[in-house]
């Protein structure tokens, strides 16, 4: 059980799957013999085969409709999108194809693919490299949507997605491939091996889709969050000294509605954070279905604390980050109503 | 007029350099003459036997369309697309490709899944969305869906087919396989991205697959000129790519078999894929939604210089002294009866109308492969 | 004054502005020599040639593509999607390109397109030729989304958003060209003649983006809606004889958060109705909106009747449509509570 | 060695219809030969003032790179990407092209910036992201955005410009303007589906516009084969679509020039659209995030057959007598010089780490002309 970093988690999840499911494979730009530009693949090529982890033409849209095929075929093909803002040439082959397949087929047909995706910002990348697009894919019925907070989750997530039957979208938050990171860019980076989630099986397992996490148990208000957010509420209650209860959503759909809805109603309170934009960003369905659940127990207003309705700006990433602070005001909001 | 004779291409062997074929982009394959022998190296020399099933088949897949057709008409299907002239394609491309080769077809490809001898009674009732559609009620009629035909899901979605297909015949050359896969899309649908996806992956990993642009001179009211089918043939999109290319008479029933086999044998003995142009014309309207004559000149099909494919296998089988016009009047009225026939059990089952359809219960199951809770509750709302 | 179906109103619009503004262009599949599929360009090629109304090739990604630079040029390019669930392949261009581009050259270039596309059911066209897809688009900064119910509407806002100088997508429910429908598919379709909102001036005037309107004021329950859903909450309300205050939002993004709140403040009840699948749908967004803003004055939960998160299936189209009795259900639960 | 000899290709008439273009798409045109003497119909003539001029914005893109890149390194900006060994492409065609024409180019083309005298103070700004960018700090450094040279917002996105230079092209045609387009895509982004719609849409109207694949070899790692470049050439992809190609030794100013030229004349004289392949060689890693070690081989940039640009057309200068070894260090000393300068001042404005920036509030700018309510709410929300 050696200590991973979420790349190492991830790229080992891959590894175990090519290992034993000969009808996996992987393929994407550089993910071949370079190992990818974010390393998740390092080492898979030389080690299974370019028939089974190769290089694709800069062509999103083609790596997709190339996945339906072969998984029509029986492959558990495992796509990588360079960075989920180049995911939109795919849509039409992820909507239209992949998520109605099984449906508009009468179940002859599924498409058991993964597509991964780097997401999020905090490495000034500009705004194509830096977004949070999990809202475009909620929305479509047929699509799983997971986006892991650590290397543990990640790698036994990750299996599950690939053993899964249908088409699941999996966002890795990029700020967090080599460390947690708690909204303090200022702060001297931390690696993961110091972090107990990075406490890897080397093998085979899974963490089960739909079933969120509570990474910090509390009674004042309940913060639900994913992927990178949720370290930053984690350091928010911390730094604001609140109580809260902080959910690790996980899997955003299918959604892990009870343990949402058990900690509200226990909370009374709610905030909700995302990288995302906030119009129509994922926080909404949350904030939708937390009132339609909780009504009653709700004592203040639902917040949501996300990134601005804006483009990812370079230069003024922490500013559109929402960090620490503004999570802990999002919490007193919660807390004073 | 035709413009190319019957015979006059040369038939390159299976393993030649992509290259070479590039030629025959700007040319026609045809076998069948003006007089209905067959000529030239294209011609499959088929036995008469064969032939007399392709012709059965080409009738069956017309007859099956002017029903449903006029079904549509009488209210009892919402939609129906015919794929009139354009028989000898999905048929002829059938009985060429071996029958677990797996198909990526357009709405226009009927004649595949007759060919391969699929109940017309299935088809029948996914058209009805009766009780006995398998596909549940879900689809628009036309999208089938036949994985025991090796048949793929339908969509609605032009062009989204065509690089599934490089994917699933990269899957077998993955796996070893000797299956290959072949994949159909019009003409007007070429502008599509997932053509430009189809022909790039398709020769970039050497996929095992037959790539086929059925030009039917229309896509609804749009003249092939505005897909730049005017520019260059359809057939030439392959030469950038490095892959075969053919340009084939869509009717002529010889030659789209010969040009298929071709492209199934250099796909199989793993020399890459073929893009074929299938040259045609689209003899009825693009659906019961719509009416040719507000956009087409209306003698525009009579005159259409390469005739039809049915009386033109017709023709070549009576001068084999193997067909006669006796007996093909009679096959034509026998399969209109047996059409009427099946298409009464079929109605038997139900009808858009009339019912019974599929439970609705089943309207929020296949959505996953497991039903998860929002969809439960959102079936116990509807209270079914 | 001449009583005009919404096609014909849609039609008039863009021939009064292909008349007032030569840098006007429209193209799109069919839209050309043929009029379009469902004949809202009928005639206007004749009248102003086809430099300015014309074919496009069957690729929704090149229209997009092209007419952002077309825009950049000085146009104001009005492109036709045939219907809305064949707007997937034009994602990127739309997402990555119109909607940034102000943003990322510092307001140097932008693009001022109209992606006009039928949405809806209610015409048996099965899983791709019914959807309502204005989710995806609200989630992106940068885009205009219009929704319009009626000619007088459609006519009005359709000027507006050619004159815009931000990028719009105009949804039009196909279920409303030629009638009000009310959501009972059984009863004899009425034309648009009979109906006040067809009296369509036949010159230029505005009904500017971004205001909602009452479509029917009441006390007892807000309902939010737009497009098709108006007339299912009129008819809901007049048949379960609820004073309902109907909202017709017109104009999704900017939304007129002030008509919304307003009324919610004063019943103390919300539903939100509309045709897209529920989950992240725009239902999601308003009731995330107005919980924040209403949350004290609300009295019940906010009540979501949508359309079923599975594809939009053929033969059950009625089943999935929202309907006036699932509307009328809807309200009479806000009321419960 | 270089395979194709310069000289070689003939040059048709630039209203030559596109066909007779085609068996362009398989040579080279090469202007330059190993001696530096300019052979052949492609040679444009220029006048050795042009030619220094040509020149000397070379040496200023690439001492402005090498300032750039090393700033990244020393951590005052986020990122950089050079075009070293690439610089004859944009700067070539942009001297071959008129100054109001408008350019859709790639993050590699910043030599078009620099022909056309754009302030690299201007550039480095955007690249700090400082209180003079006027793109207040939003974009990534190198993503350039210039109205007032007639060249277009810069996007991340690969591929996104390409049919927008044709719908730029189409309304330029409409409005009967004197104008042309000119865009730029990387081999490897040939895949991107909008690589397809601007050559569809390019046939189609018969845009006038220049539509550039510059064919370095390399994707970030993956080598140009995976693109589908083995197959076939790049330039044969506008075989397909009736568009001239052409096929030219990116590395050579001069060809560049007057393969430039010929298409522009093309394009102006409304004979449509032509697809040329800028054959060249990335020199320099794909950016500042890249490590070219870990994926090519070590020689193969020492290697390459064609040469660097930069030598080539100093070479023919000095040949020509207009120029000299001595000039020319001169000239690398002045421009090292002049970029340290210029940078001195841009620094004076900021940097990426040290400020000033432009204020936050301008974060909720122009992602609308106007700002809407919940902008306006945000940015109180933020506090600014
Ligand atoms: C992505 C997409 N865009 C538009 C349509 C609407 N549409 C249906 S058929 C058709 C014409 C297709 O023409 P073509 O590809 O030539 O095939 P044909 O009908 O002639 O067989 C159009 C535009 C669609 N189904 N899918
Ligand atoms: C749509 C999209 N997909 C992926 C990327 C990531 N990416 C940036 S540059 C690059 C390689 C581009 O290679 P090429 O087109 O040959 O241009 P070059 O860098 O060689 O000039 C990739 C894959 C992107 N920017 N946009
Ligand atoms: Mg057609
Ligand atoms: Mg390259």
């Amino acid at each position: 059980m050696p200590g991973m970093s979420m790349v190492q988690a991830l790229n080992s999840a891959i590894d175990v799957m090519l290992g034993r499911d000969p009808d996996v494979v992987i393929f994407g730009e550089d993910v071949g013999y370079y190992g990818g530009v974010f390393r998740v693949t390092e080492g898979l090529q030389k080690k299974h085969g370019d028939h089974r982890v190769f290089d694709a033409p800069i062509a999103e849209g083609g790596m997709l409709g190339t996945a339906v095929g072969m998984g029509a075929y029986g492959l558990r093909p495992i796509v990588e999108i360079q960075f989920a803002d180049y995911i939109y040439p795919a849509t039409d082959q992820l909507i239209s194809a992949a998520a109605r397949l099984r449906y508009r087929s009468g179940g002859e047909f599924w498409a058991p693919i993964t597509v991964r995706a780097p997401c999020g910002g905090g490495i000034f990348g500009g705004q194509t490299h830096s977004q949070s697009v999990e809202a475009i894919f909620t929305h479509v019925c047929g699509l799983k949507t997971v986006i892991p907070s650590n290397p543990y989750d990640a790698k036994g997530l990750l299996i599950s997605a690939i053993e899964d039957d249908d088409p699941v979208v999996f966002f890795e938050p990029k700020r967090l491939y080599n460390g947690p990171f708690d909204g303090h860019p200022d702060r001297p980076s931390v690696p993961w091996t110091q972090h107990p989630q990075s406490e890897v099986p080397d093998g085979y397992y899974t963490v089960p889709l739909g079933q969120a996490a509570v990474a910090r148990p509390g009674d004042a208000v309940t913060v639900l969050a994913y992927g990178t957010m949720v370290h930053v509420a984690l350091a928010a209650a911390e730094e604001a000294e609140i109580d809260a209860e902080i959910i690790d959503l996980r899997t955003l759909l299918p959604l892990d509605i009870d343990t949402v809805v058990d900690s509200v109603k226990k909370t009374g309170r709610c905030v909700i954070a995302h990288e995302a934009t906030r119009t129509c960003g994922y926080g909404a369905e949350l904030a939708a279905l937390v009132q339609e659940h909780c009504f009653y127990h709700l004592e203040a207003p639902i917040v949501r604390v996300t990134g601005w309705d804006t483009p990812y700006p370079h230069i003024f990433e922490w500013e559109y980050f929402p960090g620490p602070q503004r999570v802990a005001d999002g919490m007193r909001r919660a807390i004073e109503g | 007029m035709p413009r190319f004779a019957a015979g006059a291409v040369e038939r390159p062997d299976i393993a030649v350099p992509a290259q070479q074929t590039h030629p025959l982009a700007y040319q026609l394959i045809r076998v069948l003459d003006d007089e209905g022998a067959a000529v030239g190296a294209w011609d499959p020399k088929l036995s008469p036997e064969t032939l007399r099933r392709g012709l059965r088949a080409m009738m069956l897949t017309r007859a099956y369309d002017d029903r449903m057709f006029r079904q549509q008409r009488q209210g009892k299907i919402s939609f129906y697309m015919k794929c009139t002239g354009e028989e000898a394609i999905g048929v002829g491309q059938a009985f060429a490709l071996a029958p677990d080769d797996m198909l990526f077809a357009t709405y226009r490809q009927q004649g595949l899944l007759i060919a391969r001898d699929w109940p017309i009674l299935d088809m029948m009732c996914e058209c009805y969305s009766n009780s006995h559609d398998r596909l549940k009620g879900r689809q628009l009629p036309v999208l089938y869906s036949a994985r025991a035909a090796s048949f793929f899901s339908l969509a609605g979605n032009l062009g989204i087919q065509y690089p599934q297909a490089v994917g699933w015949a990269m899957a077998s050359a993955i796996k070893g396989d000797h299956r290959i896969a072949a994949s159909w899309i019009g003409e007007g649908s070429t502008a599509e991205p997932d053509f430009h996806h189809a022909l790039t992956f398709a020769s970039v990993y050497r996929a095992p697959v037959i790539l086929n642009v059925v030009n039917n001179q229309w896509a609804i009211s749009s003249h092939q000129e505005i897909a730049g089918g005017e520019a260059a043939t359809f057939a030439a999109r392959a030469i950038g790519f490095g892959l075969a290319s053919l340009r084939v008479d869509g009717n002529d029933f010889l030659a789209v078999y010969g040009a298929t086999q071709w492209a199934a044998e250099r796909a199989r003995a793993n020399h890459g894929a073929t893009l074929i142009e299938m040259f045609t014309y689209r003899a009825a309207p693009h659906s019961t939604s719509d009416d040719p004559t507000r956009y087409r000149p209306e003698n525009e099909g009579r005159n259409w210089p390469y005739g039809d494919p049915i009386e033109r296998l017709s023709r070549h089988l009576i001068r084999l002294g193997e067909w006669s016009p006796e007996r093909h009047k009679q096959l034509e009225a026998e399969l209109v009866d047996y059409v009427r026939e099946v298409g009464r059990e079929a109605e038997s089952y139900g009808t858009m109308q009339t019912g019974p359809h599929f439970s609705v219960r089943t309207m929020f199951e296949d959505v996953f492969k497991e039903m998860p809770w929002h969809l439960r509750r959102q079936r116990q709302e509807l209270g079914v």
